[in-house]
């Protein structure tokens, strides 16, 4: 075990765990992508890593992309396509085992709100937020899509809410069989990791429950930084701290320190 | 003879754009490809009141979005990815002056593929059970709202979906990294929604990194994704989509992506940036000045520049794909 | 370390199909890119009633029908183009042996475009109004036909349009001109519509007329339109579009061409062909052999040679190629 | 004028002639291919000639291609795409001006067969034909998209028929408004050339007639070899026979002599 290591990267690591050797895997920029390829480097080398944007086979170089075209990812693509491609024909499709996603709210039936913030609920009448967030991108399709996605998320009290003023990437809806009427392909929201721990769906209700925190936190700091009394599932244990396998693994990926900072 | 489609970007916007069109541009990444200049360009022409389809936000909304020049917009991603939100659109939406109209990235590449074919509609998958369908910013007054994203029943299973409306924009400016004088052109890089948003536009305007002799398409056809046959008007424009990426051709000017946001954070900030980098320079090589020549050299010598390896051969040189632009006015 | 899914053709038949087993190729031209070598081998396993999605037909359909190996076909185009008709499956059909279910060209691409994209059906604003649409072969006791291609009311306008039903075969066998051993494929020439194919099967399994280093990928990033994470496994097979075409590599063989679609205009010039061509060869020299060396040659040195010329250094040599996939097996 | 010409060439080039310059055409192969590179050789150098493959800009050399991916097609092309973009974005999508399209059997309105022979009608359930076909091919588009189209047909009675056994590509159904009603996005058959002369639809009731005769036919060697009673338009006209412009031009493009056969 190490100790020496931060919150956002004990979430990276978190996250990270819980991709699979061989699966189509979507990741974002930012922490998700970090997540992601933490994983290719240390235990998923046959992940098959794509974005958005129709990148295929690419590991970033010279430090964490600033965007899906950034030239540090472009670099040593195998393939390039399209968005039509990637979230269409693989994400949307149900094609993808896995994505990663961000989120500027989330409640807890896992609905993510990146659109924005608004004073009080919207009403009945749309008005511009108070705050504009930066919309759907492609984590509505990976939300209604991949055969299950994960979400990073600060925990923080003003962003884990009862429930989001805007729906933008569907979790669970209203919960129980809400989602499921609605057909998606995909299975919906299988974990949220937290900079404290990680939630986790009751199978029947879909409410997220906490499942376990990490070794730094504890059940009384997170329900602080929840803003819904959220539940415990029958056994919350602490999360395994990372290796120092891991911990080299993923700083290789952050060459440029994001996470460290 | 072939034809020779090269024209000034002063004069591609005099032709083809007016006040109030729907107009496209950004269909690559928030990052990446995006005929940037061309939005400079329309605000020297003082251009307003547009409708803006952007498959994702760019430098270029941000900064339309910033000056004025846009009423309303669509897109499926508003922010700049690693360099955080957009300020000015971010601004512009907060204050009720521009209207936003949220997909997502999905959504928009195929409301763009209808476009392309003409379809009425086009099944939707995603968006659907989500506020992207319920809450409908051009028709605010109107919750749920059943117009934006309607649902209809699939013949087959009986099961229901949504569908959404085409996207047929007046004009298309589209940045490629390659192009002949026919409009030939080949794209480095995801082509994102460029191929499709290349058929759904009315017109297409083509903004090139650098123009190569024809032979160069004869050589790679499949890589032509974009034929001369759909294309206006070819403007040879280096560094188009600066400050952001042409894979290939240049990287990100990280330092500049910060600096405009910045400054599109506040109207006087706005203000200056328009004085400066938008009204500031006469012509293509004051733009490239405005660059800086020691930036375009560093800019130039990134790790992807070997991509552009097999293409060399067939780039006109400067003078030459300047004198063509002339010759194609006369 | 790269994955490497190189196997013998033998191999990928006994792995990835079975009888009565939806199998698509085709998805390329009568006289084009299909990887016919695959559906020889079919024969040599005696595949049966498969029901064949072929874009437009191949000699490969002409030679899986005529040999009783099809029941079922759907296509968009059932001749051999400039070859004419294409007797096996045309006789086939009159025999009542295949049950063709007919539809156009564009409506097959959007069949597996609809597949790709996993929609429960597809906008038709073509086919409608006409007998595709009335007259069903999979249902001929219903007309005028409602199933096939049902109606549907565009929720924006309330105009009626149609619908086609989305295509998943079991497996696609897909041709292409250069593949790594990861599975990244490069084709050269029109892709007509391999790159929905690749996206709507359950299985892709790609022949490749060469192998190259994944180099030449990272080098052509843009030209990889089938990205080997979603390919099972890649057959060495030079030759594997013979007698047709393939852009680059080899022209069509006009003399085997007709030869073999006389042959396949009886049941005795099909037992020939198919002792003569399908079951004479042990291995893939064996195959070569068949065509013959000095053809080969020929075909090889056509008009369009230059296309392959920017690829030949990461070209692996025969050898090499035979070797990896012997590597592979074991 | 020159008299030193088949029956075939008069058709392709009185089919070239109906192809403006600057024009967006589709041509198939075989007949309608040299109509049009006839037209490109000579009175429309600007036309932008398509495949159904999506082969653009190319020109045949070494002889009439065998297919849209013969490489004598591919030789020179300076963008391959695929069906979906050739057939869907550029001719069903109503941008492209004019297609040519051939026919085994045609009707007085227009409905073009490609697709089977039966003996008599099809009745009520489908059957096999007693001939078999090439099917739809991209005709059907074309007749459903193209801003106009043409129809290539050699001049026989049992081609010349009161009404298709099978509609393959629709020209005007059973007349009158009956296109319209569908709503197709092109506008239907604005000519059938064949080798004896020229057809076009009456403007109200879209029924065929006789429009123009070639100088070695007349009108009564069309009506022996027209199945149903064909109407005269009111200035039925001789067609002018080519020039010798139009048959060097006709003759550089069929280089392999196909129509002089």
């Amino acid at each position: 075990m190490s100790t020496d290591y931060r919150r956002q990267e004990m979430m990276a690591i978190a996250t990270g765990r819980e991709i699979r050797d061989g699966e189509l895997a979507i990741f974002g920029v930012g922490l998700s992508m970090l997540a992601g390829y933490f994983a290719q480097a240390h235990h998923a080398p046959r992940v098959r890593a794509m974005t958005e944007g129709g990148v295929y086979g690419a590991t970033p170089v010279g430090g964490l992309p600033w965007g899906i075209e950034c030239n540090r990812l472009a670099v040593n693509a195998m393939s390039f396509t399209s968005a039509l491609d990637a979230l269409g024909c693989l994400v949307a499709s149900g094609r993808c085992d896995v994505g990663i996603i961000g989120a500027a709210q989330v409640d807890r039936f896992g609905n993510v709100n990146t659109t924005g913030i608004w004073d009080g609920p919207i009403g009945a009448s749309y008005r511009p937020p108070k705050t504009r967030l930066t919309g759907a991108g492609g984590a509505n399709d990976i939300a209604c899509g991949a055969k299950r996605y994960l979400i990073m998320v600060s925990h923080e009290p003003k962003r884990f809410v009862d429930r989001v003023s805007y729906i933008t990437s569907p979790g669970y809806l209203d919960g129980g069989d809400a989602r499921e009427q609605l057909g998606f392909v995909g299975s919906g929201p299988s974990a949220i990791i937290t900079t404290l721990g990680i939630l986790r769906p009751d199978p029947q209700t879909h409410e997220f429950q906490l499942d376990a925190y990490f070794a730094f936190s504890g059940i009384e700091e997170i329900l602080a930084n929840t803003g819904w009394d959220l539940k415990m599932a029958a056994d919350v244990r602490v999360v395994p701290e990372p290796s120092a396998e891991e911990l080299a693994a993923l700083r290789r990926v952050d060459e440029t320190g994001m996470l460290r900072r | 003879m072939p034809l020779n489609k090269l024209i000034t970007l002063a004069e591609a916007v005099r032709q083809h754009t007016w006040d109030g069109m729907q107009y496209a541009s950004g269909a690559a990444l928030p990052v990446g490809s995006d005929a940037i200049a061309f939005g400079r360009e329309l605000l020297r022409q003082q251009r307003r009141g547009l409708h803006a389809i952007f498959h994702a936000n760019t430098q270029q909304l941000n900064l339309l979005a910033a000056a004025g020049a846009v009423t309303q917009a669509e897109c499926g991603f508003s922010g700049l990815e690693g360099f955080g939100f957009a300020n000015g659109l971010r601004r512009a939406i907060e204050q009720g002056k521009v209207v936003l109209e949220d997909f997502s990235n999905l959504a928009m590449a195929l409301r763009l593929l209808a476009g392309a074919l003409n379809w009425p509609f086009v099944p939707a998958t995603v968006n659907i059970g989500s506020d992207l369908q319920y809450r409908r910013a051009f028709e605010p007054n109107v919750h749920p709202n059943p117009n934006k994203i309607p649902s209809l029943t699939d013949p087959f299973s009986g099961r229901q979906i949504g569908a959404f409306a085409p996207l047929r924009p007046d004009l298309a400016a589209i940045h490629v990294t390659l192009a002949d004088q026919e409009g030939n052109a080949i794209m480095l890089g995801t082509e994102w929604s460029r191929f499709e948003l290349s058929r759904a536009a009315k017109r297409v305007v083509l903004l090139a990194d650098a123009i190569v002799h024809t032979d160069c398409m004869r050589q790679y056809p499949n890589l032509v994704r974009i034929p001369g046959i759909i294309v206006e008007a070819v403007v040879y424009c280096p560094f188009a989509a600066w400050p952001q990426a042409s894979p290939g051709m240049y990287d990100v000017d990280e330092a500049h992506m910060k600096a405009m946001n910045q400054a599109l954070g506040s109207d006087d900030g706005t203000a200056a940036y328009v004085r400066d980098y938008v009204e500031s320079y006469a012509d293509l090589d004051g733009y490239l000045d405005l660059i800086g020549r020691e930036r375009i050299a560093e800019l130039s010598h990134g790790a992807t520049a070997f991509l552009l390896d097999p293409y060399r051969r067939w780039l006109l040189p400067h003078a030459e794909a300047l004198a063509m632009t002339t010759a194609a006015r006369a």
